[in-house]
């Protein structure tokens, strides 16, 4: 059986982001791409579950960078036995949810599939993230915000963080659609060599698909927030200083 | 027909949670502006007691058993049965763990727009717009809201939860489950509580951190007081952890852990930049340091040239008086 | 919190513990149990020594040479003669924390009668380690993603590591910029590039070259971390892509020969690159200071009241046999006191930062006594030495860290040399570092 | 220079024996060889070598050289079966008897080569070293030569092939107690050699090599030493075996790893006790019986006045070759017997030629 990891590169945060002159996207030409830090955590987890059922995971992404390649080589270096990458004319594109979950869902209904996993969000989803949004559009049960799962007896059990460490245990039928938020394990590491094996041996299946309607999110404008690079310094003495604190606590609901 | 705003209740254990509060705030602001009423939608087994303390025009009840934790599937199958005929102009959901689900599930299944992370949401000119916080915080989306009905996935803690309700108790309407409710592929939830032994600063949404500014272990005491205040936990720099006065879970930096709390509170840490990698992302940073030329501040929100000590133990005569 | 580690009054105490064959579980008491040999076998052995580069391993004969002058087992208990002997008595290495401990320093190598060489089984067993699915320390893993992802192991942007050259108050040319052929293609490297210690040097160095008018550019953000760390750490296959990466960027322009800052990169352009196709004239920044000193004494100018003692970096000494230009320049040093360690040289010890123990450092300090460099900084001071020389950028930020936390922060400076010339020059400060 | 026509008298047809006989004939002296045995080649032709040490020549073929060597030769008169019982007189002048199978022979010999060779440790039936008499998997490095030599390394309990062989270096010699305070020198290649023989037979086997330190004179560290371990994965552990215990139909073997500083018990199929060289029991009859001294090893006494030469007796005109000196290796043997070879030849020539 068959278990579908969807994998998506993002714009790195790490890097500076600039916004392009139509100020609804950002500066692509200055944007350097990573795998989605939750997506690689996905694809722990599915490898996990893989690893104790026999599952076969299929690591599948959308190519709006033109690099995706790089991450499904290493998803097949690490353990996954397949990889599908749709390409279209939307390379450079910032995809919305909608749309991406539109292309997928030919392609997961194709693999028939017993589990999705794919990263609880990711830095650009401004309208919504994909989990949910696949689980509605295929019509499966779904949690996000997963932390661990097990397939036992036909469905699977997920362990779903809810905050201050409280966590809600699920039993989903199958098939079904998780957004993981941490594997039970960090992401292996799979060394360089692997990689390289990997990218001379095995091989990517592409599809060319359509670009669907509402291809990007309907952003007005983007801005940069207005933030200080260094700390505004309180000033006075400890006690005004404890006050400004307390202050600020509370007005974040922090207190 | 007045338009409605709506709200979906997040509770646990039978409490709203604050941030439904914050987002009955945010509907009351919204619908003093359009003229409209704000709708609650309470879902769960036996919470219509709780409809009462909501400052909403009116409470939309639907009790069942499968409601109990709004488990992602059973309340968004609900929502999606029932928003079609409600028709609210806008569905405000929060973007917490439960809500996230719900959002876009619902959106998705009825085509209507989501705008998520959101954490502003007002009129400009006749127009909503939403500004949704995108790339880590360093990029707001400004998204103009059309006609259609919308759902709004709103960041806890964005708004402020100042909503009165202007008048009576609101009109309090029960719905039966939908039928949908009889053909679930959610099965069992459970809520589990962590042991209280456990400590797992990646996790903790309030930090207090300290370092070499501490001076001594029994200074710690004082720390650990003021973490207990805020309901944070402790945490260290490299240094501390390195003389064994905490434990090696407890280091945070590149060669401990990687946190991002909601708070993270320094106490004498300078910032050597393997320390600001492990907490640099951290939503509030509060640094508290005699050196003012101490790194940290670099990456703080706020800073405090100032004796630890001091700063403690005013906040330990507020917190705790 | 480790699972195993349960809270017994103020310490924490593991549930059980194995450590080379003594079971020390137990009460607070701490009652050693003894256990028994029951078997030996060559299986683990040649696990390793089936490995390209690692046949060596089983070569040892238990002669001993090696533990002596191997600076983790000053610390710990470790030493190559003993993980021959491990693995016979059925310890893998491949499972075990001593397959993360060495920091291929190669004074094992230097003595061992039958050229056991951990600098080349190290690697190879690290990978197989990685090939074979075993989970690897996790600053490890970190550092070997960011340098996969961002071409540097701190995880820094590309484009941020030329940011500190409008800091450096001279002319740095860049390559990209300039598009002109240059004398020297100076080879900064990561950590001088992006860390704040690293930088000062960088600067010193900067203005040194300008003084002396030197004809040089360096690559900025296109340079990528040279990789020979990574591939000592294991990853060979990520060694060998940022080299083919960095071959391809230094064919585009036109140098005649590199001047790089770290000995690490000196060791993979000399040693490893001409097999990858990139075949250049590498010198070390002390190398080419040394070869100016004639221009460069005048120069100096300033006195200096230090006491300084110089540590040798392990890839500039033991692996490429320089211990001669640093001392001369430390010499020449005006007002400068010079005293040697008592390990110098062809015996200097490790920093700890080689071979990716840079990105080891905790897990590291979980299996010894004290860090590398808290016993080297240690050693600074008994000397008397007010002033710690350093030319390799590990160097800087793991003494400096030592200093700290073994509380002789006050009475040991860490400078790189660079940073003491161009002091000397009144180039820079005394509070630039 | 002058030659008065007598003969030398070599005693022992063993390599030494053989070597010293072939090059006194060479150099143009007559030799009468006696050997108790029926037949030449002495202890490895007695006791099955399968291959020499250091050049693993097969034993059988490089003494059927030497054999042949003196066989041929004219000068060399061959008397088997026979013993020296007595000698008197002096350099240049010794009149010697013989017990032949024919009758008594009373010959005039003008030096006398003394190679009567050593005898292998006996582990001692009352004091039972190892359970050497009681557990037949117990055996010597003599009794693993003939095994190899047959190509049939199997247990003698049962006939089947060992997986795993222990080697025990050191019994019956640097013992104290035993009385044998000397290194016999060889049996650290010697083992090394049969562990290798040992994986060339039975790759699959596991040996061990327990001991003491490893004593590798010359060339035996990189050609013996050093391929068993390296290349047919010997284990070598230091630590001697303490004791050996019956464990089911197998072998309990218990010690220290010194090296580790940890307890060992290890199960093992065959164990092969390394023993050492004593003075055969023609040594001592011979050493007796010609006059000369022993040491208090019953070894001859060698070294003469000057104490450097290897092969001089305490008594003019008789030499010593060889393991009848001290443990010796064939190197040692070799080179012993060529230079008494050369001092009888010298000696011969210098006396006074024979009154009658």
């Amino acid at each position: 059986m068959t278990i579908v990891v969807v994998m998506e590169q993002v714009p790195d945060v790490v890097e500076e982001l600039a916004i392009a002159p139509s100020g609804t996207d950002l500066d692509r030409d200055a944007v350097s791409y990573v795998l989605n830090e939750y997506d690689d955590h996905a694809l722990e987890e599915a490898l996990l579950l893989a690893e104790a059922s026999g599952d076969e995971v299929v690591a599948v992404g959308i190519d709006t960078t033109g690099e995706l390649d790089q991450t499904l080589y290493t998803a097949l270096a690490k353990g996954a036995r397949r990889a599908i990458k749709l390409t279209g004319d939307f390379e450079g594109t910032w995809l919305s949810t909608r749309a991406a979950a539109r292309l997928l869902v030919p392609v997961i209904q194709e693999l028939g599939p017993r589990l999705v996993l794919t990263g609880v969000q990711a830095p650009d989803d401004l309208d919504g993230q994909l989990a949910p949004t696949l689980a509605a559009l295929l019509g499966w049960p779904h949690a996000s915000v997963v932390i661990g799962s097990e397939l036992v007896d036909g469905v699977v059990q997920v362990r779903k963080e809810l905050w201050g460490g409280i966590t809600m245990t699920l039993e989903l039928e199958l098939p079904a659609v998780l957004g993981v938020q941490a594997a039970r394990q960090a992401p292996r590491y799979v060394p360089i060599s692997r990689v390289r094996q990997v990218m001379r041996e095995a091989s990517i299946e592409t599809r060319e698909v359509e670009a669907p309607d509402g291809l990007v999110p309907a952003v007005t404008t983007l801005r940069v927030p207005e933030q200080a690079g260094r700390a505004e310094i309180l000033t006075g003495s400890p006690a005004e200083i404890a006050d400004r604190i307390i202050e600020l606590l509370r007005a974040r609901g922090l207190l | 027909m007045t338009q409605r705003i709506a709200v979906l209740v997040e509770h646990l254990e039978g409490q709203p949670t604050d941030v439904t509060f914050e987002l009955l705030g945010l509907a009351r602001r919204i619908a003093n502006t359009d003229g409209a009423s704000v709708q609650a939608y309470l879902f769960g087994e036996r919470v219509g007691h709780l409809a009462e303390s909501l400052p909403a025009d009116s409470v939309t009840v639907v009790e069942h058993s499968a409601l109990h934790h709004l488990a992602p599937e059973p309340t968004a199958r609900v929502l999606a049965a029932l928003l079609p005929a409600d028709l609210p102009r806008l569905l405000l959901v929060p973007n917490t763990s439960l809500g996230m689900d719900v959002a876009a599930w619902v959106a998705a299944a009825l085509e209507w727009p989501l705008v998520a992370y959101c954490q502003a949401l007002e009129h400009r000119g006749s127009r909503l717009v939403a500004t949704a916080q995108l790339f880590g915080g360093k990029i707001l989306a400004d998204v103009t809201l059309d006609e259609r009905p919308t759902v709004i996935a709103a960041l806890a803690g964005a708004f402020a939860a100042d909503a009165v309700n202007p008048g009576a108790p609101g009109k309090i309407e029960r719905r039966d489950a939908p039928a949908e409710l009889a053909a679930l592929r959610t099965r069992s939830v459970v809520l589990e509580r962590p042991e209280a032994a456990d400590v797992d600063i990646t996790r903790a949404e309030k930090i207090v951190a300290v370092g070499r500014g501490i001076e001594s272990k029994d200074n710690l005491e004082l720390a650990e007081q003021v973490a207990q205040a805020l309901g944070a936990v402790l945490a260290a720099s490299r240094p501390l952890v390195d003389a064994g006065w905490l434990p090696r879970s407890r280091q945070v930096g590149k060669s401990g852990l990687k946190v991002k709390p909601k708070l993270y509170f320094a106490l004498g840490i300078s910032g050597a930049p393997e320390h600001l990698e492990g907490m640099k992302d951290a939503e509030l940073i509060i640094a508290v340091n005699k050196d003012p030329k101490a790194p940290i501040f670099g990456v703080a929100d706020y800073g405090a040239v100032a004796d630890l000590f001091e700063v403690s133990e005013a906040l330990l005569e507020r917190l705790e008086g | 919190m480790d699972p195993s580690l349960k809270k017994v009054a103020e310490v924490w105490e593991r549930e059980t513990a194995i450590v080379e064959g003594m079971d020390i579980s137990g009460p607070w008491n701490r009652m050693f149990g003894q256990r028994v040999i029951w078997d030996y076998s060559p299986d683990l052995i040649e696990e390793i020594a089936q490995l390209p580069g690692a046949e060596s391993f089983a070569w040892c004969y238990q002669c001993g040479k090696c533990v002596p002058v191997c600076p983790v087992d000053v610390v710990g208990d470790y030493g190559p003669r003993k993980l021959y002997r491990r693995a016979q008595t059925g310890i893998n290495l491949l499972d075990s924390p001593d397959l993360w401990l060495c920091t291929t320093c190669a004074n094992c190598l230097r003595v061992c009668p039958k050229l056991v060489d951990m600098v080349q089984i190290m690697p190879a067993a690290r990978e197989h380690a990685m090939l074979t699915g075993r989970a690897i320390p996790a600053e490890l893993q970190e550092a070997l993603e960011n340098t996969a992802i961002y071409g540097n192991p701190l995880g820094q942007p590309a484009r941020k590591r030329e940011a500190w050259v409008k800091d450096a108050g001279v002319p740095v040319p860049i390559l990209h910029q300039i598009q002109r052929p240059v004398e020297w293609l100076w080879w900064v490297e990561c950590y001088p590039s992006y860390h704040p210690r690293g930088i000062d040097a960088s600067i010193a160095l900067a203005r040194i070259f300008n003084a002396l008018g030197l004809d040089f550019a360096i690559l900025g953000r296109e340079e990528k971390c040279a990789g020979d760390s990574q591939r000592l750490a294991g990853e060979r296959g990520l060694f060998e892509m940022l080299a083919e990466e960095n071959i391809r960027t230094l064919a585009k322009y036109e140098f005649r020969h590199i001047v790089v800052t770290d000995p690490h990169a000196l060791n993979a352009f000399r040693k490893h690159y001409p097999k990858l196709g990139g075949q250049y004239d590498v010198w070390h920044y002390t190398t080419l200071l040394a070869r100016e000193l004639p221009k460069l004494q005048p120069l100096l100018t300033k006195s200096l009241p230090y006491r300084v003692t110089f540590h040798d970096p392990c890839y500039l000494g033991r692996h490429n046999g320089e211990y001669d230009a640093p001392r001369q320049l430390i010499q020449a040093l005006p007002g400068v006191e010079f005293v040697e360690m008592l390990r110098c040289r062809e015996n200097s010890y490790c920093c700890g930062g080689g071979g990716g123990g840079m990105w080891l450092d905790s897990f590291a300090a979980g299996h010894q006594r004290r860090r590398l460099s808290e016993e080297r900084v240690l050693e600074a001071v008994s000397t008397g030495a007010d002033t710690l020389v350093v030319c390799c950028p590990y160097e800087v930020s793991r003494f400096e860290d030592a200093a700290k936390s073994t509380g002789v922060e006050g009475r040991l400076r860490v400078r790189d040399i660079a940073e003491l010339l161009a002091e000397a020059m009144g180039l820079i400060g005394e509070d630039a570092a | 220079m002058r030659e008065n026509g007598l003969a030398v008298l070599v005693i022992g047809g063993g390599p030494g024996g053989l070597e010293a006989a072939r090059t006194v004939a060479a150099l143009g002296t007559p030799v009468v060889l006696v050997e108790r045995r029926h037949r030449l080649g002495g202890t490895p032709d007695a006791e099955h070598y399968a291959k020499l040490t250091h050049h693993f020549r097969d034993a059988e073929e490089a003494l059927g050289e030497l054999i042949a060597a003196v066989t041929s030769q004219p000068l060399v008169e061959i008397l088997t079966r026979s013993e020296v019982t007595a000698c008197e007189g002096e350099v240049g002048n010794f009149r010697v008897t013989i017990r032949t199978p024919e009758g008594m022979q009373e010959r005039t010999v003008g030096a006398i080569i003394v190679a009567t060779g050593f005898q292998h440790f006996d582990p001692g039936r009352e004091t039972q070293l190892y359970n050497y008499y009681s557990f037949p998997d117990v055996v010597t490095l003599s009794d693993m030569e003939a095994m190899l030599k047959a190509h049939q390394v199997v247990r003698p309990s049962n006939g089947q092939p060992p997986e795993r062989v222990a080697f025990i270096q050191c019994v019956g010699s640097r013992d104290r107690q035993i009385g044998n305070e000397f290194c016999s020198k060889v049996c650290c290649g010697i083992a090394s050699k049969q562990a290798i023989e040992i994986k060339q037979q039975l790759p699959n086997a596991r040996v061990f090599i327990f001991y003491i330190d490893m004593r590798m004179y010359g060339y035996w560290e990189n050609e013996l030493y050093w391929p068993a371990q390296e290349q047919y994965k010997v284990n070598y552990v230091k630590g001697i075996v303490s004791e050996i215990l019956p464990k089911g139909d197998r072998l309990l073997i218990r010690g220290e790893d010194t090296t580790m500083g940890r307890p060992m018990e290890i199960t093992v199929d065959l164990v092969v006790l390394s023993v050492g060289m004593e003075p055969s029991s023609g040594t001592r009859q011979m050493a007796r019986l010609l006059g000369i001294a022993q040491n208090k090893y019953g070894y001859i006494e060698a070294g003469g006045p000057s104490g450097l030469d290897p092969v001089a007796t305490s008594r003019p005109g008789i030499f010593v070759v060889g393991a009848a000196a001290r443990p010796a290796d064939l190197d040692d043997t070799f080179a012993t017997a060529g230079l008494a070879a050369a001092r009888a030849v010298a000696a011969l020539r210098q006396a006074p030629v024979a009154a009658d």
